[in-house]
């Protein structure tokens, strides 16, 4: 499991987490919720080891993460689907999907069919350039990318974010199936309110830098929550 | 319009520097002239001329500083544009030796005559009036660079590519200037001067006017291009540099913009030519040797793209270390120039001055938040 | 060349004395070989070279021994006394009459041989071979006769054409053969035409040369034949230069190839604007050196060997030397191209200095391993071997890197690090391995070029500089990250410049091209083989 | 001071540090053994070492300070032209001592300078009579290629002038320029050949400089052109510049110079053993350029001794007339025009990088500052003992 | 008839056809816009949303087919992108693209509607009324707290805002604005459509492009559904909702 504990993180001279903590266990979805700039995505850079934490300690599987790179993190089964996308303009959607190798054994290192089942544009654009897809593609392609790597732990930045309905409704059913088989965490970031309670098994709601409102579904309101995002 | 920006666009470090290259051009002349030769205080002849040559070079840096660092355009090829304004006051002071070359010919220069060439080729007319010279010495270079930028910004080449090509353009003038044909001197180039407007090159006047003139082109061209960068084009150029494509799409015409700063930085490197080559003495092919060029660009990344007064201070202390260290490590000098350029990516990753604005904002901003969390 | 021709007859009548000697039962005596032996103690170079001439018509039994030594160096004479040796391994002997000498004069020094000398040589050791058992000295021979034009040769230029299996040389002797006939007034006008036709097969230069050399007063009918076969090869020949060009192209075009190609990977892959790239294929050249020099002084033997075994070490070498500028330098500057300028450009001079001051500011010598010596010569094509190789060599570099970056996982990631360098790591590719990784290939390869442009260019500290530039030209009008543009890229400008250098020179031709190349990017301001679409600009 | 000091400007870096760097050395070598001959004038003397970089500019700005700021006394520097041009208006107005040790161009006499190396004179016109006698194989059709500047083009105008007054025909000179350091020599290598299979003895003249000969010769190797076929000559390709080459393939063609290694004179002999003492270096070669450098510093030395001081005009009108002796068994004297005289010698390339000396000129041959064979020079003469002027002209007696 | 439609539009597409390589991105596509309209635009990814806008604005040309604006007096594909943003045509990207080097006040200040040549770019003085269309465009992008601050250093969502007002600076005829409230919360989504709306009431036309239905909702305007490079269905929101194949090829069941 994951547990971030009390961090800061600073841009320069600017402080955009203060004292955050948030967990996310096997077999659950963790939603993290707020409006723009308060943090979110600054809390999942801490946590994939993108940017260093001033204060605090992340833990993954019972290991301080502190001081350990990206890489390794990613090949300690932490999958990142990122907020812009950022795919791999210049390879083709196979090779997108291939990048997540690097992180597997030789016997794994294969695209799981699951992620043709879930995003069958996919399938037929593997040698489109990732680039070249349009927004809602790419970021089907990035989430496609972070399953291959069969995350222990997969870190989501509104991963909604321009996608069509129909398939944010299987997005849906997606995370629900990968929660139901019990075997990775779910981090989720989100804006589209209806969508995260839909799949939230655990709250944290951040303001400016601050966890205003956290704990398990059944103890926290879903309207306070609402309420909070929309001020 | 410049004087509303003197009141009040000028930011202090232009200001500063402003005065400081003012007062250079004129104190250091002034002791030259005045001092007697083993006064303490007394700048010698050779360090006026190398000094002078310091503010040519700075000059220069300005012009690509203007391009590069509030444009994006990474001209590898500026020194073209100070090449040729250089060989326009080349070709004016080689007229001017008249029959007091080797060979005595009263119109052809001496490298003429010994390649038996019968009489002056035409585009050798009309550089024996100083004015049309003077006017050549921006128009050359402003024509051309308004030409390839027309074309090439039109064509929206960019980056590397533009890089490039510049590169390509000052490479083929090396190699143009370089043929005897062309009637410009090929490698020896135009060298042994006699006077300027009447005075003798190498008397100390001429020289000290010439260092005067040399270090007041340097605050004119600080003063326009500071003009030009805080000026809302300034803040356009800026845009260009981060999202080109993003600019043209709140209508502004980038290759328009381009052009513009293109050629007015090519001016300006033009004017920095003409007055180095009567302080060096000689004006050849390999001033447009494309290593000139990436010198040029060098100096203004030590001294910090982008900031303007970086161009100068980049510029002068590269080619000063440049003189220290040939003279002093005669052999070991590359490693010294190459280790300082090193160092200074490493550790100074804005250059000299960028830095050091860095830090003073950084001084002042924890000056600012002191008061306030004693509050 | 009258000099000539006078010789080659006196050597013609010592031909046919040779063929037939067996034939006469071997009467023939030997002449006397004092006079010429006393002008090879003269220390003359013509009477040197008469004497050789001398020698070989003597038809003296020493005669051939002593011709050879003077091409060996061997033959020595003593100034005041006059005598003429040669100069054994461990004895000296008279050089008239091969006994040994137990006390050689004191003040012996070599008969010296300058190129008239060697000329001399050349014809009498050449024209003994006429009927040489071996093939390349028969072709010798008779290129030796073609050129002579000596109607002397006729009899024996006829026995060898009868004797003669290989149909090359027999074709080569007849058109010597034809050369005679041709220049010869007193022979018939059909002979002399016939002797066009013939000459009109040799197909080259010097065959239009000879058929517009007749004598004086030749017949109207010949002087049109020899005409018409000289036009006939002039408009072969013309199509044959065309192919030579594009052939000379396509080698210029290698060795830009070579040398742009470790650049297209650290700048065309990895956005790195690597000034040291020069410097690069330099450290790879200079390994080429050393390895050569131990080979030299501990086992000369694998000399012809020295290339195989200087192209993994200067891979290594460069290779090294460029991950650990990676490792110092250029990692901190990811994110920040334009820098890499400045630090590269620094690296580069520190390069060059280093070798400057480890190996001189001097050329080195690598020398030419046999198989990349001489020419190879197809129809009248001719490319050196050593160009051919390195044709060989750039396309090998280029196909095997290409499988590198587009097969292999390690490609994969080279191409996804430069791409996204946060997005790589997310996704568990080690950066900085990778980063590593690419810049070393880079430079390996750029080090591997070296050893190949060891061969045709100066082994110096600037070496590196007078590549970069071109390098940097073919990167980006082949397209910047696109491989395949580099080397179209590098073969056109190759072509390009060799079409336009015989019309415009050297000079104006690279000016041509440099303006081309500017002409080109505005069309495609992204390169030959531009990437396009929303990729690209993101 | 207690010093005399010398300046040394010499590339030591850049395209010509290749050629330079040894110059430095030699330069520093004499001064060594100068000194260990207790100086000159009872001092010592000091060198002054600069790097001008191969940068034209760069070697006026390096001469004035040499000049002005470290106060040396005599220079011993340049070898393009171009830096000798750069330099000129440095010395004339800072009135100090320049030797210049390159062959070159000529056209040429200053008074602050004096030229070691040889004049169009000394070099180019033996050569070429050399290839037009027998011995050097009666040659009737000349490719002039050269590295495109002064250099080359001029010396290549007055030897087609000589060329022609001697009845070549047009048709048969062929002139070739290349850029500095051209490195592709296919086709121009196999335009030789082409213009040489004409029936006539063709040879080469070059004039090609610097880096651009490596290439050229080991194209020239490949293409299998042989000296016996077409010879080479050269002018500015000497034991330094074949260390760089496998000469094997080279053996026989030629080259023009007043000085070899090889040349056997004991003089020489003490030279190059003291000379490979002193850079530690056995197989270190020597070539001429380091002659010139050498006669140059021994007369400057000898017109310092005489005047009893290292004042520039004193040592300037000293020199004229001073006698030192060359390597190779002759006199160099130095004449009014501050030229010298020298011995030109032909040499073929040998297996071993050497040359073997195949002809040589019977007399000294005095260095002509302004060649007889070009219009607007055939009417100057340069004498600054007598006229005081480097361009008296003997049609309208006046002096420039 | 076409040219009357053509003259009475805003904006004008007609059998627009782009294609990638071989893959049609547009398969004729018709489009009219009136003057004054808004229309939101929906459809599943990839079906050809944005390159309609980079046909539109001059970033991608179109194989064959007209687009005219202005009651068909402009070909715009005859033009570039700065001569098309000059017409009044402005366009909020899906990946927010803004000047990362400026402040964010300076973003705003560079797209204000003035004249856009280089010498009056460099004589321009910034006037009282253009300070407060900055304060006022701040404001209703809730950046004013952070107008000195550079670009760079906004968070995702608040350079979606930035680019908003951009767009708002340049006081456009017609907007072209995609997914405009992708990354936004609930509350932020409703404010935007309203932003819109008073937008259109202002007289402007409006084409937005979005994939969140509420939002789409809350406009209340015609919407056209494109699906692979076509129009697929056109109507009022229930009517292409209840469209099977709409809800077959974007909505989902
Ligand atoms: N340069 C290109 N090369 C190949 N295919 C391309 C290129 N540009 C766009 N496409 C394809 O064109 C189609 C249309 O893309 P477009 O971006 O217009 O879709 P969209 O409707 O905006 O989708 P979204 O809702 O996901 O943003 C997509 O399938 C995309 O992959
Ligand atoms: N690179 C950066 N440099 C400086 N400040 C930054 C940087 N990135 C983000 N910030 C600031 O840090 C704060 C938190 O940003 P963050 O990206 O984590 O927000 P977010 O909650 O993900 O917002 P959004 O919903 O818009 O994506 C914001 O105020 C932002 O302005
Ligand atoms: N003078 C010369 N060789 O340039
Ligand atoms: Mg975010
Ligand atoms: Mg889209």
């Amino acid at each position: 499991m994951l547990n971030v504990d009390d961090i800061d993180l600073h841009y320069g001279a600017a402080q955009a987490l203060r004292g955050v903590s948030v967990t996310a266990e096997i077999g659950e979805i963790s939603c993290v919720l707020g409006r723009n700039g308060v943090g979110k995505t600054s809390l999942l850079r801490a946590i994939v080891g993108q940017k260093p934490i001033s204060r605090g300690t992340v833990t993954w599987e019972g290991h301080d993460l502190a001081g350990t790179a990206p890489y390794d993190r990613a090949r300690a089964g932490i999958a990142f689907v990122p907020q812009g996308r950022e795919i791999f303009p210049l390879l083709s959607v196979e090779e997108n999907l291939q990048t997540g190798f690097a992180a597997l054994p030789r016997a794994q290192r294969y695209v799981p069919d699951e992620v043709y089942d879930l995003f069958p544009v996919l399938k037929d654009m593997l040698r489109r350039r990732g680039g070249d897809l349009s927004g809602g593609q790419q970021q089907q392609l990035a989430i496609g990318r972070a399953l291959v790597t069969r995350p222990r732990l997969l870190v989501l930045d509104e991963p909604t974010e321009g996608i069509q309905p129909s398939i944010i409704k299987d997005i849906g059913r997606a995370l629900e199936f990968l929660r139901a088989k019990g075997t990775m965490a779910i981090l989720l970031v989100e804006q589209y309110f209806d969508f995260a309670r839909d799949l939230a098994d655990r709250y944290t709601v951040l303001d400016r830098g601050e966890v205003v409102i956290a704990g398990p579904k059944a103890e926290v309101d879903p309207e306070a929550v609402r309420a909070r995002i929309a001020v | 319009m410049i004087g509303h920006f003197l009141v009040k666009g000028l930011d202090r470090g232009v200001a500063i520097t402003l005065l400081v290259v003012l007062a250079i051009g004129v104190l250091i002349p002034a002791s030259n002239l005045l001092l007697p030769e083993g006064h303490a205080l007394h700048v010698p002849t050779y360090l006026l001329t190398l000094f002078g040559k310091y503010a040519t070079y700075a000059t220069l840096a300005l012009a690509l500083d203007l391009v590069w660092g509030y444009c994006g355009i990474l001209s590898l090829g500026h020194g073209a544009f100070f090449a040729l304004g250089g060989y326009a006051m080349g070709m004016y002071l080689m007229r001017q030796i008249g029959s007091r070359g080797v060979y005595g010919n009263p119109i052809l220069p001496d490298f003429m005559v010994f390649l038996n060439w019968k009489e002056l080729p035409w585009y050798w007319h009309g550089f024996d009036h100083f004015g049309f010279a003077l006017v050549m010495v921006v128009l050359a270079p402003g024509l051309l660079a308004f030409v390839f930028g027309w074309f090439a910004f039109r064509s929206r080449v960019t980056g590397v590519y533009l890089s490039i090509i510049t590169q390509a353009l000052t490479y083929a003038l090396l190699l143009a200037f370089f043929r005897n044909d062309m009637g410009f001197g090929g490698n020896n180039g135009l060298t042994d001067f006699k006077d300027i407007v009447g005075y003798n090159v190498q008397s100390a006047g001429t020289r000290a006017t010439l260092f005067f003139l040399s270090c007041l082109l340097v605050a004119v061209g600080l003063l326009v291009t500071s003009a030009i960068v805080k000026s809302k084009l300034g803040k356009v150029l800026i845009a260009i540099r981060d999202a080109e494509s993003r600019t043209r799409f709140i209508g502004y015409r980038v290759a328009t913009f381009k052009t513009v700063v293109f050629t007015v930085s090519a001016m300006l490197a033009g004017l920095a030519g003409a007055l180095y080559v009567p302080q060096v003495g000689i004006i050849n092919p390999g001033e447009f040797a494309p290593a000139n060029s990436i010198e040029a660009v060098i100096w203004v990344a030590v001294g910090g793209r982008g900031t303007l007064v970086g161009a100068i201070v980049g510029a002068v202390a590269v080619n000063w270390g440049k003189t220290w260290f040939t003279g002093a490590l005669p052999e070991l000098w590359l490693f010294a120039l190459g280790g300082l350029f090193v160092l200074v990516t490493l550790f100074l990753p804005k250059g000299i001055v960028g830095t050091w604005s860095a830090w003073t904002a950084k001084r002042r901003a924890a000056r600012d938040a002191a008061p306030a969390a004693a509050e | 060349m009258p000099f000539l021709a006078r010789r080659l007859a006196r050597l013609a009548v010592l031909l046919v004395a040779l063929i037939a000697l067996p034939f006469a039962g071997g009467s023939a005596s030997a002449q006397d070989i004092s006079a010429p032996l006393a002008k090879l103690a003269t220390d003359s170079y013509a009477d040197t070279g008469a004497a050789i001439a001398e020698l070989a018509a003597s038809g003296h039994p020493r005669a051939a021994a002593i011709v050879q030594a003077i091409q060996d160096g061997k033959l020595e004479f003593d100034a005041a006394s006059h005598a003429v040796v040669i100069r054994g391994a461990a004895s000296v002997v008279d050089a008239a009459t091969g006994a040994a000498i137990a006390t050689p004069p004191a003040g012996l020094s070599p008969v010296r041989v300058n190129n008239r000398v060697r000329t001399a040589l050349a014809a009498a050791v050449g024209s003994l071979t006429l009927m040489s058992p071996d093939p390349v000295k028969r072709r010798e021979a008779a290129d030796a006769v073609f050129k002579s034009r000596d109607a002397a040769t006729l009899p024996i230029l006829e026995a060898a054409i009868a004797k003669e299996g290989d149909a090359r040389i027999r074709l080569a002797l007849q058109v010597a053969r034809a050369a005679v006939i041709l220049t010869k007034p007193e022979a018939s006008d059909d002979a002399r035409v016939e002797a066009a036709a013939t000459i009109k097969e040799r197909g080259d230069q010097e065959a239009v040369s000879l058929l517009r050399s007749l004598p004086e007063g030749s017949a109207k009918r010949v002087k049109d034949a020899a005409e018409a076969a000289a036009k006939s090869i002039e408009t072969n020949l013309a199509l044959w230069s065309s192919a030579q060009n594009a052939l000379y192209g396509i080698s210029l075009g290698s060795v830009l190839l070579l040398a742009a190609i470790g650049l297209a990977i650290t700048f065309g892959v990895m956005g790195i604007i690597n000034m040291a790239h020069g410097e690069m294929v330099m450290i790879g050249a200079y390994t080429t050196f050393v390895v050569q020099e131990v080979i030299r002084a501990h086992a000369p033997g694998l000399f012809d060997w020295s290339l195989t075994i200087a192209l993994p070490l200067a891979f290594l070498t460069s290779g090294a030397v460029g991950v650990l500028i990676e490792r110092t330098v250029i990692r901190w500057l990811y994110g920040r191209p334009l820098e890499t300028l400045l630090a590269t450009w620094g690296i580069s001079l520190i390069l060059q200095q280093s070798v400057r001051s480890i190996f001189g500011a001097n050329n080195r010598e690598v020398g030419a391993p046999s198989f990349m010596s001489g020419s190879l010569d197809i129809g009248h094509l001719s490319i050196t071997w050593g160009r051919m190789w390195i044709v060989v060599f750039a396309l090998s570099v280029f196909v095997g890197l290409i499988l590198i970056l587009k097969k292999t996982p390690a490609g994969l990631q080279m191409r996804a690090v430069t791409q996204n360098r946060a997005m790589a790591a997310a996704m568990g590719i080690r950066t900085p391995f990778v980063d590593a990784l690419t810049f070393g290939l880079g430079c390996g390869i750029a080090g591997i070029a070296g050893v190949a442009l060891s061969q045709i260019d100066n082994v110096s500290p600037n070496l590196g500089q007078s590549y970069i530039i071109d390098s940097f030209m073919v990167v980006v009008f082949g397209g910047v990250g696109n491989l395949w543009g580099t080397l179209v890229g590098a073969l056109t400008l190759g072509v390009v410049n060799k079409f336009l250098e015989p019309f415009a020179g050297a000079v104006l031709g690279k000016i041509l091209v440099l303006i081309f190349i500017i002409l080109f990017i505005q069309k495609r301001p992204r390169g030959l083989f531009a990437l396009k679409g929303r990729a690209v600009e993101s | 001071a207690d010093t005399i000091k010398v300046g040394v400007l010499h590339s030591l870096s850049g395209t010509m540090a290749i050629s330079e760097t040894t110059l430095k050395d030699t330069i520093l070598f004499l001064i060594d053994e100068q000194n260990k001959k207790g100086g000159v004038l009872g001092k010592k003397l000091e060198a002054v070492v600069v790097d001008p970089a191969s940068n034209w500019p760069l070697f006026a700005e390096k001469a004035k300070e040499l000049i002005a700021k470290d106060k040396v006394s005599v220079v011993f520097g340049c070898w393009t032209s171009v830096s000798r041009k750069s330099v000129l208006p440095v010395f004339k107005e800072l009135n100090s001592i320049l030797f210049y040790p390159v062959q070159y161009e000529g056209e040429e006499s200053e008074r602050n300078v004096f030229y070691t190396g040889a004049a169009p004179n000394q070099q180019a016109i033996p050569a070429v009579d050399y290839l037009m006698s027998k011995d050097g194989g009666d040659v009737k059709r000349w490719v002039l290629a050269g590295t495109d500047y002064v250099y080359p083009r001029t010396t290549n105008k007055i030897l087609e002038a000589y060329l022609k007054s001697k009845g070549v025909a047009e048709s048969d000179i062929m002139i070739n320029y290349t850029p500095f350091g051209h490195s592709d020599w296919q086709t121009i290598v196999s335009d030789i050949k082409k213009f040489g299979s004409a029936g006539k003895k063709t040879a080469v003249v070059s004039t090609i400089n610097g880096d651009a000969n490596v290439p050229f010769y080991k194209e020239l190797g490949n293409q299998g052109i042989k000296a016996t076929d077409i010879p080479v000559v050269a002018f500015s390709v000497g034991e330094e510049e074949l260390a760089g080459i496998d000469t094997k393939p080279l053996l026989g063609h030629l080259a023009a110079w007043n000085y070899f290694q090889s040349v056997k004179d004991p003089a020489n002999d003490a030279f190059i053993a003291k000379w490979k003492e002193y850079t530690k270096n056995p197989k270190r070669v020597t070539n001429d350029p380091m002659e010139a450098s050498v006669i140059g510093f021994n007369a400057w030395v000898k017109a310092v001794e005489k005047a009893g001081t290292v004042d520039a005009d004193k040592v300037i009108d000293t020199l004229p007339g001073i006698q030192t002796p060359n390597l190779t068994g002759g006199i160099a004297t130095v004449l009014p025009n501050h030229h010298i005289t020298k011995p030109v010698l032909i040499g073929e390339i040998k297996a071993d990088g050497q040359f073997d000396v195949v002809w040589k000129t019977k007399d000294l041959v005095p260095g002509d500052a302004w060649t007889d064979f070009l219009p607007g020079s055939k009417d100057l003469e340069a004498d600054w003992v007598t006229l005081k002027c480097g361009n008296y002209n003997t049609v309208t007696k006046k002096c420039g | 008839m076409t040219t009357d439609i053509a003259a009475n539009a805003q904006l004008y597409l007609d059998d627009v056809r782009v294609s990638f390589d071989g893959f049609k991105a547009l398969r004729g596509l018709s489009l009219t816009i009136e003057p004054g309209e808004m229309r939101a635009i929906i459809g599943p990814n990839g079906a050809g949303k944005t390159t309609m806008m980079d046909v539109i604005t001059g970033k991608t040309r179109p194989d064959s087919g007209e687009v005219l604006f202005e009651g068909g007096s402009v070909d715009l594909t005859r033009l570039d992108e700065a001569a098309i943003a000059e017409l009044g045509i402005g366009r909020k990207f899906q990946k927010p693209t803004v000047f990362e080097s400026h402040t964010v006040e300076d973003n705003v200040y560079l797209a204000l509607k003035a004249d856009r040549g280089p010498l009056a770019t460099l004589f321009h003085r910034l006037n009282a009324e253009e300070a407060r269309r900055i304060d006022e465009i701040l404001a209703t992008v809730k950046l004013g707290d952070r107008r000195h601050e550079l670009a760079a250093n906004l968070s995702h969502g608040q350079k979606q805002w930035l680019e908003i007002g951009m767009l708002l600076a340049q006081e456009p005829k017609l907007l072209l604005v995609d997914e405009p409230v992708a990354g936004m919360t609930d509350a932020e989504t409703m404010e935007t459509a309203a932003l819109l709306r008073r937008i259109h009431d202002s007289g402007k036309s409006v084409v937005v492009v979005e994939h969140d239905m509420a939002f789409v909702r809350e406009l209340g305007v015609k919407v056209t559904v494109l699906h692979e490079g076509g129009v697929l269905s056109e109507g009022s929101i229930d009517h292409v909702a209840a469209d099977p194949r709409v809800i077959e090829v974007y909505l989902g069941r």
